[in-house]
């Protein structure tokens, strides 16, 4: 009975001892020589594999960070700044630092605002509305309700508000810019976050001479230039008949909210002045200069109006 | 006026829907499942009955409190999955055991995948299947007939014609004795044929067949091909040893062939989308069923084959792709 | 943590894999010898059991091997006697004619050669059909009981004999009914030696 | 013929995975795509092969004279297919680094691929001689191949149509898997 | 044994041909017209003239300057009262110089007689220059700068013109009124475009059911070499230039490519008509045929109208009931395009005005795919519309491409048989987007 | 700091296993076992309670010994480790219940490969303590024993109409055959898994 105890013993070691080496030699052989800090890297990161820093995921990425030697221009959105910052010894390198980003949606046209033309029947993908309708409030800038900017938002940061037909970035947005990418009308900006989350900006697209960006929609930004009057940072400026706000320069002073005649600016996150409805607002009190614009309305794109609404 | 309607093109529609290819195969199947209260009776009603009704409700229950969708029953798709099961089950089965295989056809087969066209196994047949194996005694004692409808009854007891024959040969009992036991061709093509409802009448089954190749509901490449390999492959064997293998006319007209090769293979969710698939598929199954018929322990092998070939579809739709247009002549000169 | 680790060089990779080899080469060498008895002694129990089980009032068994007339493997009688006297025979046979291949049981005779009891020691039949001849499953294999060979045909009724069949498992039953032929065919040969 | 019989038993009688519940695990992690089951299959097959003979080797040359086939089996196999596997993963990462990513994590999972492991000790069990062996192995691992084959097909076709979502997954794989093996059933009684 | 047909797919719906019988009538001067400055393909033209300018009929009022472009010319004579942008009938707002219409003034050099002149002494080039100073368009429905189409790329020889009178499309009757009454002008475009092209075989394809076109094309062809007239089964979409080649030279254009790559050049009926009054009468491109039609139409008609001319002046003309009317469509039921507003003006693209009734107006309801495999058995192009349709809405455009999602010549024959009411289409020009706009970024690359 | 949560944590990383890191319903692991011995609820057990011994006794092991073992060689090691203690499993239960070990026949020696097992090591065993090593070994055996259990029990009383041997309704009635095949282990564990999926989405 022993000897069966020593023979396991002396077995077991010749068996481990044959594939050991002979494992030992193929390794030698067949080796792949791969930067260790690779894998380092890809254990570092939050393998959402969003695509959001430009690469095809996450391993990608950190394939890419680690062949360039340095850290410029790679930011992985997801894991923000910290996440950047703790790479960088791991590497050696210095992070770059980017204000902290969420998306927003430019563009209010919802049912109410922008009131439907024609009944759409058919695939209510944004991408393929696009190329065959202007969108049914009849803006051709605006957002088509299609909804493909949620379904391309891996962060479960969005969803389709069934009232106003619009979409909504909730605050775990992380800026991956899938959501950007996916829209067909690109009407969905990266912005910074701004201190507290406050964040101003024109929620409209419309290039549109005002009378004609009105017909459509009662929110639309007619390029009116109160409010880069009122803007004493330089931060505003009206390209085509629409304003942009510069996240940059804003001082998220919000002089101009006040004085846009169709309510297009929109001021997030802020204490409200008046009780106000944030996405729904309801359409502002005629003030004197939209008066002053609506003459300028011509008859005929009135009349075209009409006609069409009427039809 | 209202608004407009927009939408992409085309505008106008054939008119052909799920509904009216559904019901056309119903219709098909009423001259076989006459055929089958006439030759069973009041068991066979009583099993379509109790098929159908129970599909069309677990289908009605599963689509509204599970799957949270609109029930679709007016589709008809649960209604030829009732009765196909029906078909394949003999006519003294117990009301419990076609409600369990209905539940399986619809809960198992075809809702679990999300419903109508979503399923990759024929319903009916893992119907069947399922309860071939879960209840062999009861899904393999054919009923000596009820006596309301009391013509053609003498030839309907005891094994089906392919279970004489198999457990003949396995006894080593010469072909010809064999042939002496079991109804003349004439005979099993018509309709006096033991076994499972919708074994009842080759004929009838290839009229209902007729019927749907006329309305275009379905082509002819499955028929034909499993057809043609089912007389092409058990010929090769007949030819060989006549004592060992059965005439490829016998298994054309008895068991579930006739059924299979226009009810069920032909389903066209289960099976290939394109012309060259179909043919491939056709012959697959024709050959796995005579394989099962002629070596394997069951007696009867469509439903097995089908199955078989159904799960083999994905693949061959990837493999045979429609011939595209300008393929074949690169350039005209 | 890592820095913890051992290196992997060449000799520590072999050195230290081989010391948890052999370690447990060693464990596994005792544990074997250990339990080589026990394992031993359960399945000399089993059968032990089994004989116990189809003949009755013996005291002592005798252990017998012959090769059957028909068959590819030998067969174990156990003879059993008690005070010396033969009072029947166990036969451990099998047959391969099971749906899913080669099962064994135990038969048991009287000195006429009448079934006393049988038992199924071993197989593979399904569940629910063919394990119905496990007499745990139903009371089928009792009808075996009291029945001579001689006068009775160890056949199914489908093929002619007098054995009812497990419904829907009629297969598992001819190969039933082989393995009790082949055991009394065994017996029949050799069973009754000493005696004559 | 003898052999013939063992491999249509080993492949659809008796597959491996629909009737033995052997290697279930890469049969439901790699068969998502068909491009990664073929390249598992490749795999399997030449591990098992090549497993089943080393392990038959040991057996008969070094464990049953010694007498320790009694315990020593399971180890020493283990360790010797952990080796092959191990072998064949870094073989792989050199000659086609596509396949190797294709295969992932799973190439080292071969190695606890009760598939491999149950073969060789099948093997044993039924006491095949050499040839008997390879040609059963061969053939399990088709029927293995088959299988994952047969699946990925069905799984990517599941994966287009879109399912309801309880049953996306495993859930539907594992209910195709019992339907397919229900289909199997038909070749029962054909060896 | 029986007619020409092309050999894969292909369906049959109800013709509906209501306005076969009616004769072309001229349609009168509209009040206001408006000239979108995009009504081809390719680039949009660049305007000429500005507000106040007053402009004669046939006079240049946009210029293409692009390779693929087409110069545009007013069809009334009067004020230019703007150039702005203004909803087209897709409810995009594009720019457009708008006219109003005093008098009918035409520009001198315009032969506006009736007499029908067969002899054209111009060179091939200089066919081809006038067909580009006319602003001449592909009729057929894809507007396409009939100009690019004559210059035929070094390399490649032309040994066919098809000239298209198939009109497959339900309908629409324009192209059949046209063959019928200006059977002998058609034949000497055709001449001049054979004479263009340096080719001596032209081939008109008209289907079956136009056995009226047919007779009396043949004849007058007869009087001239080279021009054959082929009948053809009637089967959608015949009309595609693919399958037309097809079915009458049973040469298939290969995957991707051109006619030129087979030889051919195909062109409209309504194509080979404007070349004739642009290279005999210097007569550019403003007037077209447009059949007005439908169920919910009085009297289905078939117009000569001024581009530019109000789409729903057209509807009132021909007694259309709005009130019935769910949906509008410019150009045939199968390709054309369903209108958002009828104020949109006619364009050198608008072969038909379609009223669709308000019952059939929305389509089937969706349900699952039932696997049939009808869309790809009636597929001309051998496509898996079921598949395509999925892979697209999945984003999978690397298969999407492999499975050759460009080649969809977006018939409708899918659509129209499926029995499931699939938007098959509709994901099929979305799966093309896609591909197109992930082709485009690698050729960047 | 890992002082203060210990004991909730030990609580948490001994229940983990039962539904939230399922090894079966979950974590997909040890397919095979759990579909090839489930075709009776006592089958299951045995498995279970052999599988937890040897997930729990190779974690305890493989967490002392990790410090000792050079990287290269770890996996080598670890199946060492674990299928010494499965084979002495299988010599124990040869020896001490012959009946079990018939039934569960090949599956004994295959818990070596079963993915739980060099997973657990590996995962967890490797990167922690012996004391918390021990903990989660058990309450992944005990998960994984559950699992099988249910499993088991549903498959019996569909398959034979009996529960841990125990016929419920009448003694000769037979249940649904299909569930104690191959089958009916796929289709149960689908839907088993399906419903375990609901269940966690809620809770
Ligand atoms: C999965 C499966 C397992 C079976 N197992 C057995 C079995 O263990 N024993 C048996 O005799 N028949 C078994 N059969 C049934 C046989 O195939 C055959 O139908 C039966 O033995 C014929 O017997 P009968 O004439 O009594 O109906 C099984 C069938 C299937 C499908
Ligand atoms: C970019 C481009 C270049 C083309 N070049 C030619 C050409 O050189 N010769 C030609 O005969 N047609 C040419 N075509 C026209 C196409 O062959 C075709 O006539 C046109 O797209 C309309 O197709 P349809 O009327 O079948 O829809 C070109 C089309 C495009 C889009
Ligand atoms: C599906 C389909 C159907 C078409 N039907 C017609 C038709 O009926 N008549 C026609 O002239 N052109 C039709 N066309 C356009 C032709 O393909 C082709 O573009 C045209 O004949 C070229 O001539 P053109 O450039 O002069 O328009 C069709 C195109 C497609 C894609
Ligand atoms: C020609 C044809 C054959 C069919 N055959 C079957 C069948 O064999 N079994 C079945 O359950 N349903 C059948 N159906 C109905 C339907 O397609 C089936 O329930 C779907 O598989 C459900 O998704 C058939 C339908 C048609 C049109
Ligand atoms: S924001 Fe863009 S993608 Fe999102 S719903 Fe609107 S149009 Fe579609
Ligand atoms: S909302 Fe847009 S940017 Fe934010 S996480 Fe979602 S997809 Fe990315
Ligand atoms: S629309 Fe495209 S896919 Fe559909 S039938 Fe026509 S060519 Fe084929
Ligand atoms: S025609 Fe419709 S139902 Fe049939 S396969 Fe195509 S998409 Fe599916
Ligand atoms: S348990 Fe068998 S492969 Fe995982």
């Amino acid at each position: 009975m022993d000897s069966s105890i020593i023979n396991a013993i002396i077995t077991m070691s010749a068996i481990g001892v044959v594939s050991a080496i002979i494992l030992f030699f193929i390794a030698q052989k067949f080796k792949v020589i791969e930067d260790p800090r690779i894998d380092i890297v890809e254990e570092a990161l939050p393998k959402a594999n969003c695509g959001g820093c430009g690469y095809a995921g996450c391993r990608a990425f950190a394939e890419g960070m680690v062949k360039a030697g340095t850290m410029e221009g790679f930011f992985c959105p997801v894991g923000g700044n910290d996440l950047m910052k703790s790479l960088g010894p791991l590497l050696g390198l210095i992070p770059e630092e980017k204000a902290p980003q969420i998306a927003v949606l430019r563009c209010n046209g919802s049912i109410k605002n922008s009131i439907p033309k024609f009944e759409y029947d058919g695939d209510h993908t944004c991408s393929f509305t696009t190329n065959l309708t202007a969108g049914l409030g009849g803006c051709q800038f605006g957002c088509l309700g299609g909804g493909e900017c949620v379904d391309a938002c891996n962060f479960d940061a969005m969803y389709m508000d069934p009232i106003t037909n619009l979409p909504v970035v909730k605050d775990n947005c992380v800026a991956c810019n899938a959501c950007v990418l996916a829209c067909p009308r690109n009407i969905l900006e990266l912005r910074n976050r701004g201190p507290k989350d406050k964040r101003i900006y024109v929620a409209c697209m419309n290039e549109e001479k005002g009378p004609l960006a009105k017909l459509n929609c009662t929110v639309a930004c007619i390029g009116c230039n109160a409010c880069v009057k009122v803007c004493n940072f330089d931060a505003i400026h009206v390209n085509n008949f629409l304003a942009y706000i510069d996240y940059e320069k804003c001082t998220l002073c919000r002089k101009c909210v006040e004085v846009c005649p169709t309510d297009a600016i929109h001021e997030i996150n802020f204490k409200p002045r008046v009780p106000k409805v944030e996405t729904e607002k309801n359409t502002p009190q005629p003030k004197e200069k939209l008066l002053v614009v609506e003459k300028e309305i011509s008859k005929s794109d009135t009349a075209e109006f009409e006609a069409s609404s009427n039809n | 006026m209202g608004l407009l309607t927009v939408s992409g093109s085309p505008h106008i529609h054939g008119g052909l829907s799920v509904k009216k290819l559904m019901w056309g195969v119903v219709i098909a199947m009423l001259p076989a499942m006459l055929a089958s209260f006439y030759f069973f009776g009041l068991g066979a009603l009583k099993v379509t009955v109790v098929a159908v009704l129970s599909a069309l409700i677990f289908e009605y229950l599963i689509s509204k409190f599970i799957l949270k969708q609109q029930p679709q029953l007016q589709d008809g798709s649960a209604v030829i999955t009732g009765v196909l099961l029906a078909f394949n089950v003999p006519s003294n089965l117990p009301c419990w055991i076609i409600i369990i295989g209905a539940l399986v056809s619809i809960g198992i087969a075809k809702m679990s995948f999300g419903g109508i066209g979503k399923n990759i196994f024929n319903p009916a047949l893992v119907g069947r299947v399922f309860l071939l194996i879960s209840f062999p005694v009861q899904m393999t004692s054919w009923p000596v007939v009820d006596k309301a409808f009391p013509m053609g009854l003498d030839a309907i007891t005891g094994p089906t014609p392919l279970g004489i024959v198999k457990e003949g040969l396995k006894n080593g009992e010469p072909m010809s004795d064999l042939m002496n036991q079991v109804p003349s061709y004439t005979q099993l093509f018509l309709g006096q044929n033991g076994g499972s409802l919708g074994e009842v009448s080759a004929l009838l089954l290839l009229l209902g067949g007729l019927y749907m190749l006329y309305r275009k509901i379905i082509t002819w490449h499955i028929p034909i091909s499993f057809m043609g390999s089912v007389l092409i492959f058990s010929g090769i064997f007949w030819l060989i040893d006549p004592q060992m293998y059965v005439n490829p006319l016998f298994h054309l007209v008895t068991g579930g062939m006739m059924l299979g090769i226009f009810f069920m293979a032909t389903d066209m969710v289960t099976s290939p989308m394109t012309p060259r698939g179909q043919i491939v598929f056709g012959a697959g199954v024709g050959i796995i069923t005579i394989i099962i018929r002629n070596w394997g322990a069951y007696p009867e092998g469509v439903s097995f084959a089908i199955l078989i070939m159904n799960a083999l579809v994905p693949h061959i739709n990837n493999f045979f792709k429609p011939i595209r247009f300008g393929k074949e002549i690169k350039n005209g000169k | 943590m890592a820095s913890k680790k051992p290196e992997s060089n060449f000799v520590n990779m072999v050195f230290r894999l081989l010391l948890i080899v052999s370690i447990s080469g060693l464990a596994l060498g005792y544990v074997y010898t250990q339990t080589y008895e026990v394992i031993e002694a359960a399945n000399a129990e089993k059968i032990k059991s089994a004989i116990r089980e189809v003949v009755k009032g013996f005291d002592k068994t005798e252990t017998i091997r012959i090769m059957p007339t028909d068959g590819t493997d030998s067969i174990t009688l156990y003879r059993a006697t008690s005070n010396g006297k033969w009072v029947g025979t166990a036969v451990e046979t099998y047959t391969d004619k099971g749906f899913s291949g080669r099962f064994s049981i135990m038969v048991g005779f009287d000195t006429l050669g009448t079934i006393t009891n049988t038992m199924v020691l071993s197989h593979k039949e399904t569940p629910g059909l063919g394990d119905k001849m496990d007499i745990s499953k139903s009371k089928w294999s009792l009808q075996f009981i009291g029945k001579n060979p001689e006068t009775t045909k160890l056949k199914v009724k489908k093929d002619g004999g007098d054995v009812d069949a497990i419904t829907a498992a009629t297969i598992s039953s001819r190969a039933f009914c082989d393995a009790t032929q082949r055991a009394y065919d065994s017996f029949k040969q050799n069973g009754g030696k000493k005696h004559e | 013929m003898e052999y013939v019989i063992i491999i249509i038993s080993a492949i659809f009688v008796n597959n491996i995975v629909f009737s033995q519940f052997l290697g279930i695990c890469p049969f439901l992690g790699v068969s998502t795509k068909t491009e990664t089951a073929l390249g598992m299959s490749a795999a399997v097959i030449f591990v098992m092969t090549l497993a089943t003979l080393v392990t038959y080797l040991i057996n008969y040359f070094i464990l049953v004279p010694l007498q320790l086939d009694k315990f020593l089996q399971t180890i020493s196999y283990i360790l010797v297919i952990a080796a092959l596997v191990q072998m064949v993963e870094i073989i792989l990462k050199k000659v086609s680094p596509a396949l190797y990513q294709a295969l992932g994590i799973y190439l080292p999972l071969i190695t606890t691929n009760c598939a491999v492991l149950g073969v060789t000790i099948i093997v044993v069990k039924k006491s095949y001689d050499l040839g008997e062996s390879i040609v059963y192995t061969v053939g399990i691992s088709i029927g293995f191949a088959l299988a994952l084959v047969i699946f990925s097909g069905i799984r990517e076709h599941l994966d287009l149509m879109g399912m309801p979502k309880g049953m996306r997954g495993i859930p539907i794989a594992l209910i195709v898997a019992g339907i397919l093996a229900l289909a199997f059933m038909g070749f029962t009684g054909l060896v | 044994m029986g007619l020409l047909t092309f050999k894969i797919g292909g369906i049959h719906p109800l013709e509906n041909k209501m306005s076969a019988q009616a004769a072309i009538e001229e349609f009168p001067l509209p009040t206001k017209a408006v000239f979108p400055l995009s009504q081809h393909l390719g680039v949009p033209a660049k305007a000429l003239v500005k507000r106040g300018d007053t402009v004669k009929v046939g006079q240049i009022i946009a210029k293409g300057e692009a390779f693929i472009s087409a110069d545009i010319h007013s069809s009334v004579s009067g004020k230019v009262a703007k150039v702005e942008p203004v909803l087209d009938s897709s409810g995009f707002r594009r720019e457009s110089v708008i006219i109003d219409v005093e008098g009918d003034e035409w520009d001198e050099s315009i032969d506006r007689s009736p007499e029908i002149i067969k002899e054209c002494k111009l060179e091939s080039s200089e066919i081809v220059k006038r067909i580009h100073a006319c602003g001449i368009v592909g009729m057929g429905g894809a507007t396409f700068p009939t100009q690019v189409k004559y210059m035929v790329p070094q390399g490649k020889t032309v040994e066919y013109l098809i000239i298209n009178g198939v009109e497959c499309e339900p309908y629409l009757t324009s192209d059949h009124r046209l063959m019928l009454e200006k059977g002998e002008e058609l034949i000497i475009g055709i001449t001049i475009m054979m004479k263009s092209l340096k080719v001596d075989k032209a081939i008109i394809g008209i289907e079956n059911n136009k056995p009226d076109a047919i007779a009396h094309l043949s004849k007058i062809a007869a009087n001239y070499k080279g021009i054959s007239v082929v009948s053809l089964k009637v089967q959608y979409p015949q009309g595609g230039e693919k399958q037309l080649i097809d079915a009458v030279l049973k040469r298939q254009i290969p995957s991707g490519k051109l006619p030129i790559e087979v030889g051919c050049v195909v062109n409209n009926v309504g194509t080979a008509f404007a070349i004739y009054e642009a290279v005999q009468k210097n007569k550019p491109l403003i007037e077209r045929i447009v059949t007005v039609t439908g169920k919910t139409v009085s009297k289905p008609s078939n117009y000569k109208v001024r581009i530019g001319t109000p789409i729903i002046s057209l509807i009132e003309k021909a007694g259309g009931n709005m009130e019935s009317t769910g949906k509008v469509i410019n150009g045939g039921p199968m390709m054309g395009k369903s209108l958002i507003t009828v104020d949109a003006a006619v364009t050198k693209g608008t072969s038909g005005i379609l009223l669709i009734e308000n019952e059939k107006s929305k389509r089937i309801p969706i349900l699952n795919c039932i696997r049939c495999g009808k869309c790809t058995s009636v597929c001309p192009m051998g496509l898996e519309p079921h598949l395509l349709s999925i892979i697209s809405v999945n984003g999978m455009n690397e298969r999407t491409e492999k499975e050759r999602v460009m080649d969809c010549i977006e018939c409708g024959s899918c659509v129209y048989t499926c029995p499931s009411g699939r938007p098959l289409l509709d994901n099929i020009r979305l799966g093309k987007r896609n591909v197109g706009i992930m082709i485009r970024n690698r050729s960047k690359k | 700091m890992e002082e203060k949560n210990m004991n909730n944590n030990q609580i948490k990383n001994f229940l983990k296993g039962f539904i939230k890191e399922n090894p079966v319903f979950v974590l997909l692991l040890g397919m095979c076992p759990t579909l090839g011995v489930t075709s009776s609820a006592i089958n299951g057990l045995g498995m279970g309670l052999a599988t937890t011994f040897v997930l729990f006794m190779s974690n305890v092991f493989i967490s002392a010994i990790k410090g000792f073992i050079p990287d290269k060689v770890r996996i080598p090691s670890f199946i060492v480790v674990i299928a010494s203690f499965v084979t002495i499993v299988d010599l124990l239960m040869q020896a001490y219940t012959p009946a079990l070990y018939l039934q569960l026949g090949i599956f004994i020696p295959l818990i070596v490969v079963n993915c739980i097992v060099l997973g657990r090591a590996e995962a967890f065993a490797a990167k922690n303590n012996v004391w918390s090593s021990a903990i989660d070994g058990f309450g992944m055996g005990l998960g994984f024993t559950f699992a099988l259990v249910v499993l088991g029990s549903i498959r019996e009383m569909l398959g034979s109409g009996a529960i841990f041997g125990y016929k419920f309704i009448n003694p000769d009635a037979d249940g649904i055959l299909v569930f104690v095949l191959a089958p009916g282990a796929f289709i149960t564990l689908g839907y088993l898994i399906a419903i375990i999926n609901k269940i966690r989405k809620t809770v």
